[in-house]
């Protein structure tokens, strides 16, 4: 943990398709590594990430791959084709959700007003994600990097109440140390 | 009778340093066979008893309780009452009820508090506001009072409900039923008990009905903690317990039971003179007579006979409260409970003949059967007696499971308290 | 606040949660040769025990999987989770 | 020094800080660190409230959490705050606090009438009078509660912030006295990750107040050592001034944390307060003890203080409580505040013993003091009423009566376990008779209690208990314990039994004494409660109310429950406690709600192009969470008239709707179509690709739950609208079923609904507006079918079909791009005159049309045939609720049955839920109960009918055509004739597939 400054950034909405299918089935895996470079994870709340590109696990037959390089409909259709013939699902949901990026010293604890998961990092390591609730709304949170930097993904419809929350959780930290919030 | 309770018998009291009062009611051990037995010493088994032996002179009958009377969910009940339901059979059963209220404290003889303040019903949306109108119609066509009050009647009867139209969830009408209110929970069950007890019914404290005895398909007697009792005709009342007495005898019933929290505040000044509810934002709250804001949270999802209830359920209802009462935020919750509902499919009661002749139920009340007591207990005895539903007790009998005729109380209205 | 294990994501608020009631209600094969009464019964009537229960759980707000819980509805004490279709396992006494 | 009781030197205050502050209006100063209690008693404030009942004078009888007297409202306008414990609200420069339940003032409250009254007022009064004249009731009614009620409300909103926070660790400590800090380091040294929390300003507990020694240094080095070692230890967090409150299931406990008192000035942007929600593996409570008072006439004098609370008051805050101090006892434990007070220079007029002999190590220091000590005492009284002036003693053998003239009587029943939070969780108690109290039977199974709370009286007992758990608790979590010696050595001196049963010797003498001093409750209230039979531990409570007050009986209960043993005559061992239940300490419903008030207080939801809608002066309703545009009002335009405006630009020209909030759900895998067949009563799998169907969806028993279209993407693929309302739950349905009914289908499931923004395009002229910007032919599409295409260069569904009833389209696109679709939709359509229309106008519209809608033609009971429905049921294909539609209830022919409504007059807009009659009537109440044959289920007036039109449902509907019937409404009888449910294109041209 650094002493970064404390910050709510918001990243908009990003490439994201969901994934169905049946992680056990080498066709499928083979297939998914083909389209996206990435094998889909099997252990719960893991992702696989190259570059700005990751899979993230939703659920034990669900995923979600989210690009920072690739527009959805051509990660879409490239990973439909892939799957073709198998009993797997590929929908493209890149407008369904926005992100927001908590980062610096106190991440967590603007985090911890709002959500009931542990994110002490002997329980949440670097590279995990999980779904659950923020102050009552559905999210996905992915930590993406040690400093801490965690993603927020949240429904579109909600974002401007979780902007919102956020803006009110981390204005305590903004006193103490100078970060920023949108 | 008994020595009836007034201001001069108070009076007469204090002059002798209360020296002087007899027992409420006694403490009797159990005989070895009645008439007829109630299995459950909440209101509404007493009110059984109580009309058993008033309306049908039937006094050989004995209150079994597990532990002691009135701990149940008529201990720990918001104590609304009101008969504003939706449907005219639940308005009807509700209504006989209320009336009773009106004139209980002076035919038991003893005060159960009951404040007709009037109750309020919120309406924060469109869909709010036309089952309102549909249930404000059909009282009043069925003779119970009902109106509709507009906001600004609204913040008129209750100067601290935030009525702003940019509320998170505005207040855009609400009904009122007048003669609804609250009473004293603790006194409805020892006002009756007194009165049940005045009219040599045993109730027996502390005895656990443990199985049901039947033979040739009917029932002949109980076991309890403290032995066997003979009878042939057993009424039960046990709110919570019932699928574990109808396990008992054999048989499965259509309930859930859940736990159904409360809590209240520290006691302040009078500033809530009505009974409001919110079934939006889910909250229900009144102010008692000594001074506690008197609030009822939601049910948890899950079946527990734990009488305890999870955190979530209170913040949401917390949440609720001072969305509607700004003000509130600076009191304190100063305690908080639960009870065990026993809830049907259709949010409606059970006052019905069982599988096993002579023995019936009475449960299903669910979130919202202290307002019942009386009326209930009146047409359950009728049921005990007879053996015949009483007609406003025939819509909800066992029957209408089969036959689909649910009393659907959450579809349209869903205040259920 | 309950925790309850999700078989996938791990122990968990209950407010990510929802229950589905009574597990081992068996839908039958053929509704159509059901007399009403069995119907009714089908539809409407529970255990509702006291003591060890076995019931259906949702992760809603996480992996969104279905899976049985064996709770005991006394002390809210959690016995075990297994899979949906799975029978009720024998927990051991407590 | 203006402080006449502030001693010149010693305690824990900080002398360099002095601060102003009021009560009752006059003004008084203290320092940082004090309490309000402990500023007052320096300034020789004893009196500081009324009691709840009775209004008697009451004064200062603790020191912390367990005060049931010294309660005051703090601060003013809409920051004041009600029954404040004047021992734990910490002193700041410019606090204002007052006495509270008295008029007009604390000195002379006439509400102390009552006191004179009180031989009528005995416990349960109220069930036994005000019964007649029944009229009279709401009169002494108001009268109790005005009595009643203790502080007030504010009558403005709050205006501070709260906040909540989750927090997880291996070990909580609950409590940092002795025992508390000692299980804190033992587990943290273990690596555990550990939260202390302590609800006082300081870690200490006890030990504040004492002067004891840990290991021949003062205790209270020892404690900022291990408070130090603690803070440094980065798996350590401490929380200090945080009550730790709740006691939930599976290791979840719930705190509250104190940042500011009531209106003290906000500084730094902090909370006022902050509500942790913690869950722990295992946890520790070392919550300490509380002291038990004596039951003696007037006991709950002012003036008349627990014996440890005067000693502390002494050693931590510098103040002499008293000039001249009886201790009165029935323990060796309060002999150390005759010491302590001595030594401090305080007067000691006498310490009394209650029990036969008093001859420990700590009696004779006392008397070595040159300290009168009296033994085999009984207290008969005390003179004074505002103030105690003298104590009256007598020896428990009868004889004369002492006067001991005092400003102070310090008194003590020995210690009471704080066992509330190893209760909560449904740890057991049991009685031990040697300490006369409740502890806790055995531990949880990740539950311990340590030190006072579970009855250890000795420090170094606390703090090996301490070492112990907290090792325990570490190990249990996995991680490795350092053995270590942790014996410590402790200057104690040996203590004499407590003789608890002795401190009832005056029960026998009559007079008022108090158990309960929160709800004034006396012996002879107990005993009365007995002797009318509610004699049981619950019933006697409710009955006395004793230990429902504010301080929830923390000093009070075990006397009650001891008298009630005594009355019955029988063992202690018979007697079980009241249930403990949270709140341990009251805790501000601000705090529960935490952040989520006001804007915050539930999810808004809001589509893309809710910023447009609000540009154009849309009225916004709230669909669930959601926030729709209602209507577009003109300038000064009612909502009627832009109802009218918006349905007839739909019926005329074209209109735009926002239509987002519909569900939507990707139905997709080689089943799909059984799967979707089983969803819906009507059948799906007959829907070419393209093609788009309505149908409802039922629950198991029959009735409507949801309705929508289904678009057959592909061979395996759909697409499944929703309403609003029912988009998550229909969604969870379906996943229910396909994952615990029917796991052999292969289907997935997939919310789009937050991907897709989707824009109704309605009326004549929308083809025409559409065509243009399209790469399809429009033409070709039939009705209710879909096509992939982009608008406008925005890849999108279009969708021809409408829910008005007449000719349009609608199109999804990802909402990423809606609000640029929708203004080049609107500047399109321009020059067509297009306006925007909201869900009023959508409701009419589909009126006209006899569309339903769910939860105004449905409420859960009516079925698919109700509606009319039946002739699209697929009986030859299994679907949920199927054999539920054959019960004999739901064949009934007089079932209600959805109809249309006509009123006489054109201009008579019934309203919706108006109830319709056979019969017209004067009114209900000569003719009560007046049978109900149905009722308006939407109702409006349609411009385009020029007439008003209404649905409704109706007994025997289906055969009543063309009767006449009467809307009830407001007292007045409407006839209304009975129509066909379709006031607009009878021939249905453009009816849903
Ligand atoms: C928090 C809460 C708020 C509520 N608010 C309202 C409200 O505002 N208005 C309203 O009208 N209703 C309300 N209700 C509902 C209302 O409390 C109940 O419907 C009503 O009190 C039920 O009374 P009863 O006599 O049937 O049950 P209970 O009072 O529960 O009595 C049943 C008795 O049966 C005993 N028993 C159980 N098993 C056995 C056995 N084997 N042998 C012997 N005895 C046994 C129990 O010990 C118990 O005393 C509320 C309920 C709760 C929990
Ligand atoms: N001589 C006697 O008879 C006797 C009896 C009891 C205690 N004692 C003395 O008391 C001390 C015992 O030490 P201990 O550590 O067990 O108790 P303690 O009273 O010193 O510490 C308990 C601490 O927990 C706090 N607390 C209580 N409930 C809380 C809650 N719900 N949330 C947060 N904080 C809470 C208290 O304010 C206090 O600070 C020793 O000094 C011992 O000698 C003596
Ligand atoms: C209407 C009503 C008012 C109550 N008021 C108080 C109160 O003022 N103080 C209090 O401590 N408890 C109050 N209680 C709660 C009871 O103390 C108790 O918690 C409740 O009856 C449930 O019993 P249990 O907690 O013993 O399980 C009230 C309960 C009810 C139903
Ligand atoms: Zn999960």
């Amino acid at each position: 943990m650094s002493g970064e400054r404390t910050a709510i950034v918001e990243r908009g909405s990003r490439t994201s398709i969901v994934v169905r299918g049946d992680a056990r089935d080498v066709r499928f895996v083979r297939a998914m590594a083909a389209a996206t470079g990435l094998e889909p994870p099997v252990a719960p709340g893991t992702t696989a990430h190259h570059l700005l590109d990751a899979v993230l696990w939703l659920g034990p037959d669900e995923w979600l791959v989210v690009s920072e390089t690739q527009p959805g409909h051509a990660l879409a259709s490239r990973m439909q084709q892939a799957l073709q013939g198998l009993h797997a699902a590929v929908i493209d949901v890149s407008d369904a959700r926005v992100v927001y990026a908590v980062t610096g010293a106190h991440a967590r604890d603007v985090l911890a007003k709002g959500c009931a998961l542990d994110l002490h990092p002997r329980a949440f390591s670097l590279g995990q994600c999980a779904s659950s609730l923020l102050a009552e709304v559905p999210v996905l949170i992915h930590q993406r990097s040690a400093e801490p930097c965690f993603e927020l993904y949240v429904a579109r419809s909600v974002g401007e109440y979780v902007r919102a929350w956020l803006r009110a959780a981390v204005r305590e930290h903004l006193h103490a140390s100078g970060g920023s919030s949108p | 009778m008994f020595d009836r309770y007034s201001i001069f018998s108070l009076a007469r009291n204090a002059l002798s340093s209360h020296q002087n009062w007899p027992r409420a009611w006694r403490n009797p051990a159990p005989r070895r066979r009645y008439a007829a037995i109630i299995v459950g010493g909440g209101g509404h088994g007493l009110a059984t008893a109580y009309y058993l032996a008033r309306e049908y002179g039937i006094r050989d009958v004995a209150v079994l309780e597990r532990g002691l009377i009135g701990l149940g969910n008529s201990g720990r009940n918001t104590t609304i009452v009101r008969s504003n339901y939706l449907w005219d059979a639940s308005a009807q059963l509700y209504e006989h009820s209320l009336k009773i209220w009106e004139r209980l404290s002076r035919e038991i003889n003893y005060n159960v508090m009951f404040s007709q303040r009037g109750v309020l019903n919120l309406a924060h949306d469109a869909h709010g506001l036309r089952e309102l109108r549909r249930r404000v119609e059909a009282n009043r066509l069925n003779g119970i009072d009902s109106e509709i009050l507009s906001t600004a009647q609204v913040q008129r009867q209750v100067p601290a409900l935030n009525c702003a139209p940019d509320a998170r969830y505005p207040i855009l009408g609400a009904s009122f039923q007048r003669r609804g209110g609250v009473a004293r929970h603790d006194a409805l069950v020892w006002g009756l008990a007194r009165a049940v007890d005045a009219l040599g019914i045993d109730i027996i404290q502390h005895c656990e009905v443990t199985a049901i005895r039947q033979a040739g398909g009917r029932i002949i007697g109980v076991d309890t903690s403290r032995g066997p009792i003979d009878a042939r005709t057993v009424g039960v009342a046990v709110a919570g317990h019932s699928s574990v007495l109808a396990h008992m005898a054999g048989f499965r019933l259509p309930l859930q039971s859940h736990p159904l929290q409360a809590f209240v505040s520290e006691p302040i000044k009078p500033v809530l003179d009505t009974v409001v509810m919110s079934n939006t934002v889910h909250v229900y709250v009144s102010q008692s007579d000594k001074g506690e804001l008197v609030v009822g949270a939601g049910m948890d999802g899950y079946k527990s006979y734990s009488q305890r209830g999870s955190f979530p359920i209170v913040e949401a209802t917390v949440n609720a409260l001072v969305e509607l009462f700004p003000s509130f935020r600076r009191l304190k919750m100063l305690r908080q409970w639960a009870g065990i509902v026993d809830v049907a499919p259709d949010a409606s009661p059970i006052i019905s003949r069982t599988p096993v002749g002579g023995l019936y139920f009475n449960c299903g009340w669910g979130t919202g059967g202290f307002k019942a007591t009386p009326g209930s207990g009146h047409v359950f005895a009728h049921l005990l007696a007879t053996g015949e539903p009483h007609p406003l007790g025939e819509p909800f009998t066992l029957d209408r499971f089969v036959t689909g005729a649910l009393v659907d109380e959450h579809g349209a209205a869903a205040v259920a308290h | 606040m309950l925790l309850i294990p999700c078989p996938w994501c791990g122990p968990r608020d209950e407010t990510e949660f929802t229950c589905g009631g009574e597990a081992h209600i068996v839908t039958p094969r053929a509704p159509e040769d059901l007399d009403d009464e069995a119907w009714g019964e089908f539809l409407y009537l529970r255990t509702n025990p006291k003591g060890r229960c076995a019931e259906r759980w949702v992760h809603t707000h996480g992996c969104r999987r279905w899976f049985n819980v064996l709770r005991d509805t006394v002390t809210e004490r959690i016995l075990t989770v297994y899979e949906v279709g799975a029978r009720p396992p024998q927990a051991g006494d407590d | 020094m203006t402080e006449r009781n502030r001693l010149e030197a010693g305690g824990r205050i900080d002398r360099s800080h002095p601060l102003e502050f009021r009560f009752d209006g006059r003004s008084l100063t203290g320092y940082r660190g004090d309490t309000l209690a402990s500023a007052l008693l320096a300034n020789g404030v004893h009196l500081v409230g009324r009691s709840f009942k009775y209004h008697r004078p009451r004064g200062v009888l603790g020191i912390g959490a367990e005060e049931p007297n010294a309660l005051v409202q703090v601060a003013r306008g809409a920051q004041t705050e009600p029954n404040v414990r004047a021992t734990q609200l910490m002193l700041y420069e410019g606090l204002e606090a007052s006495s509270q339940n008295r008029w007009p003032s604390l000195a002379v409250d006439l509400g102390g009438l009552a006191d004179l009254a009180s031989s009528w007022m005995p416990a349960g009064f109220y069930y036994k009078t005000f019964m007649w004249p029944a009229r009279l009731w709401p009169f002494y009614e108001r009268a109790i509660r005005r009595m009643a009620g203790l502080g007030r409300a504010p009558a403005a909103a709050d205006p501070d912030d709260y906040d909540h926070m989750h927090a997880h660790c291996d070990v909580l400590v609950v409590g940092a006295g002795a025992a508390g800090l000692a299980a804190a380091l033992a587990a943290a040294r273990c690596g555990a990750r550990v939260i202390l929390a302590d609800d006082q300003s300081e870690a200490g507990g006890q030990l504040l107040g004492e002067r004891y020694e840990i290991g021949g240094r003062s205790a209270l080095a020892w404690v900022s050592g291990a408070m130090a070692e603690l803070r440094a230890m980065s798996e350590v967090r401490v929380l200090q001034r945080t009550t730790i409150t709740g006691h939930y299931d599976h290791g979840y406990l719930i705190g509250c944390q104190v940042f500011r008192e009531p209106g003290q000035p906000d500084p730094v942007g902090v909370p006022r307060q902050r509500l942790w929600k913690i869950r722990a593996r295992r946890t520790v409570i070392a919550a300490g003890s509380i002291e038990r008072p004596l039951v003696f006439p007037d006991n709950d004098r002012p003036g008349i203080m627990l014996a440890f609370a005067a000693r502390a008051y002494c050693n931590r805050y510098g103040v002499r409580s008293g000039s001249r101090v009886v201790v009165v006892t029935a323990c060796d434990d309060a002999y150390r505040t005759a010491l302590d007070l001595a030594a401090a220079g305080v007067g000691i007029a006498a310490v009394v013993d209650l029990r036969p002999s008093g001859s420990g190590h700590l009696p004779r220091q006392v008397r070595a003091r040159g300290i009168e000590v009296l033994i085999g005492q009984r207290i008969v009284g005390v003179r004074g009423r505002a103030r105690v002036e003298a104590l009256r003693t007598q020896s428990s053998a009868g004889g004369a009566i002492r006067e001991i003239a005092c400003d102070l009587v310090a008194m003590s029943a020995g210690w009471i376990p704080s066992v509330h939070l190893f209760s909560q969780a449904r740890g057991e108690l049991q009685f031990d008779e040697r300490l006369g109290v409740f502890v806790p039977l055995g531990r949880l199974e990740n539950v311990v209690c340590v030190g006072a709370a579970r009855g250890t009286a000795s420090l170094r007992g606390a703090l090996q208990d301490g070492f112990f758990a907290g090792q325990v608790a570490a190990q249990a979590c996995g991680l490795a314990g350092r053995e270590e010696a942790q014996d410590i050595a402790t200057v104690e001196p040996e203590e004499a039994p407590l003789d608890w049963r002795g401190i009832f010797g005056a029960a026998s003498l009559g007079g008022r004494q108090f158990v309960d001093f929160q709800n004034d409750v006396t012996v002879d209230d107990v005993r009365l409660a007995v002797r009318e039979g509610y004699d049981a531990p619950e019933h006697l409570k409710r009955y006395t109310t004793a230990g429902m007050g504010v301080d929830q009986g923390r000093t009070g209960n075990i006397n009650v429950l001891a008298l009630l043993a005594e009355a019955r005559a029988e063992a202690m061992t018979t007697i079980a406690p009241t249930t403990f239940r949270p709140p341990y300490q009251a805790l501000s419903f601000g705090a529960i709600a935490g952040a989520l008030v006001g804007p915050l207080h539930a999810p808004t939801r809001k589509t893309p192009m809710h910023d447009w809608h609000a540009g154009r002066g849309a009225v916004f309703e709230n669909v669930g969470q959601w926030k729709r545009p209602r209507h577009y009002p003109s300038a000064g335009e009612t909502l009627q008239a832009a109802v009218d405006r918006e349905c007839l630009a739909v019926r005329r020209g074209v209109a735009i709707a926002d239509v987002s909030t519909l569900g939507n759900i990707d139905v997709q895998g080689p089943d799909a179509e059984a799967f979707i067949d089983r969803i819906y009563c009507t059948r799906m799998s007959a829907l070419g690709i393209g093609r788009c169907r309505y149908g409802l969806m039922l629950r198991q028993d029959g009735m409507i739950f949801d309705d929508g279209i289904a678009a057959r993407l592909g061979e395996q693929h759909y697409l499944v609208s929703t309403t609003t309302a029912g988009a998550a739950s229909v969604f969870a349905w379906m996943e229910e079923w396909l994952q615990t009914e029917w796991p052999d289908l292969r289907v997935y499931c997939t919310s789009v609904t937050e991907h897709y923004a989707q824009i109704a395009l309605s009326g004549p002229r929308s083809l025409e507006l559409l065509g243009p910007l399209v790469d399809i032919e429009l033409d070709a599409m039939p009705f209710m079918s879909m096509r992939e295409a982009r608008v406008a260069g925005v890849p999108a569904r279009v969708f021809r079909l409408s829910y008005t009833g007449g000719p349009g389209f609608e199109i999804a696109v990802p909402a990423g791009r809606a609000y640029e679709l929708w203004t080049t939709l609107f500047g399109a359509g321009e020059r067509f005159g297009i306006i925007a229309y909201g869900t009023e106008a959508m409701h009419v519209l589909r009126a006209e049309r006899g569309f339903i809608m769910v939860g105004h033609e449905t409420d859960g009971s009516v079925t698919p045939g109700d509606l009319g429905f039946e002739g699209r049921l697929a009986m030859d294909k299994p679907f949920i609720g199927k054999r539920s539609l054959r019960r004999a209830d739901l064949l009934r022919l007089d079932r209600k049955r959805l109809v249309g409504l006509l009123t006489q007059a054109p201009d008579c807009v019934l309203p919706e839920g108006a109830q319709l009659l056979d019969e017209p009537i004067d009114s209900p109440q000569s003719a009560a109960p007046v049978a109900m044959i149905g009722h308006v289920t939407s109702s409006y007036f349609s411009a385009h009918c020029a007439r008003s039109i209404a649905l409704g449902l109706v007994r025997g509907g289906q055969a009543r055509l063309g009767d006449t019937l009467y809307a009830w409404v407001d007292g007045r009888a409407i006839e209304v004739t009975v129509t066909a449910p379709r006031f607009l294109d009878a021939a249905g041209k453009y009816a849903y597939g």
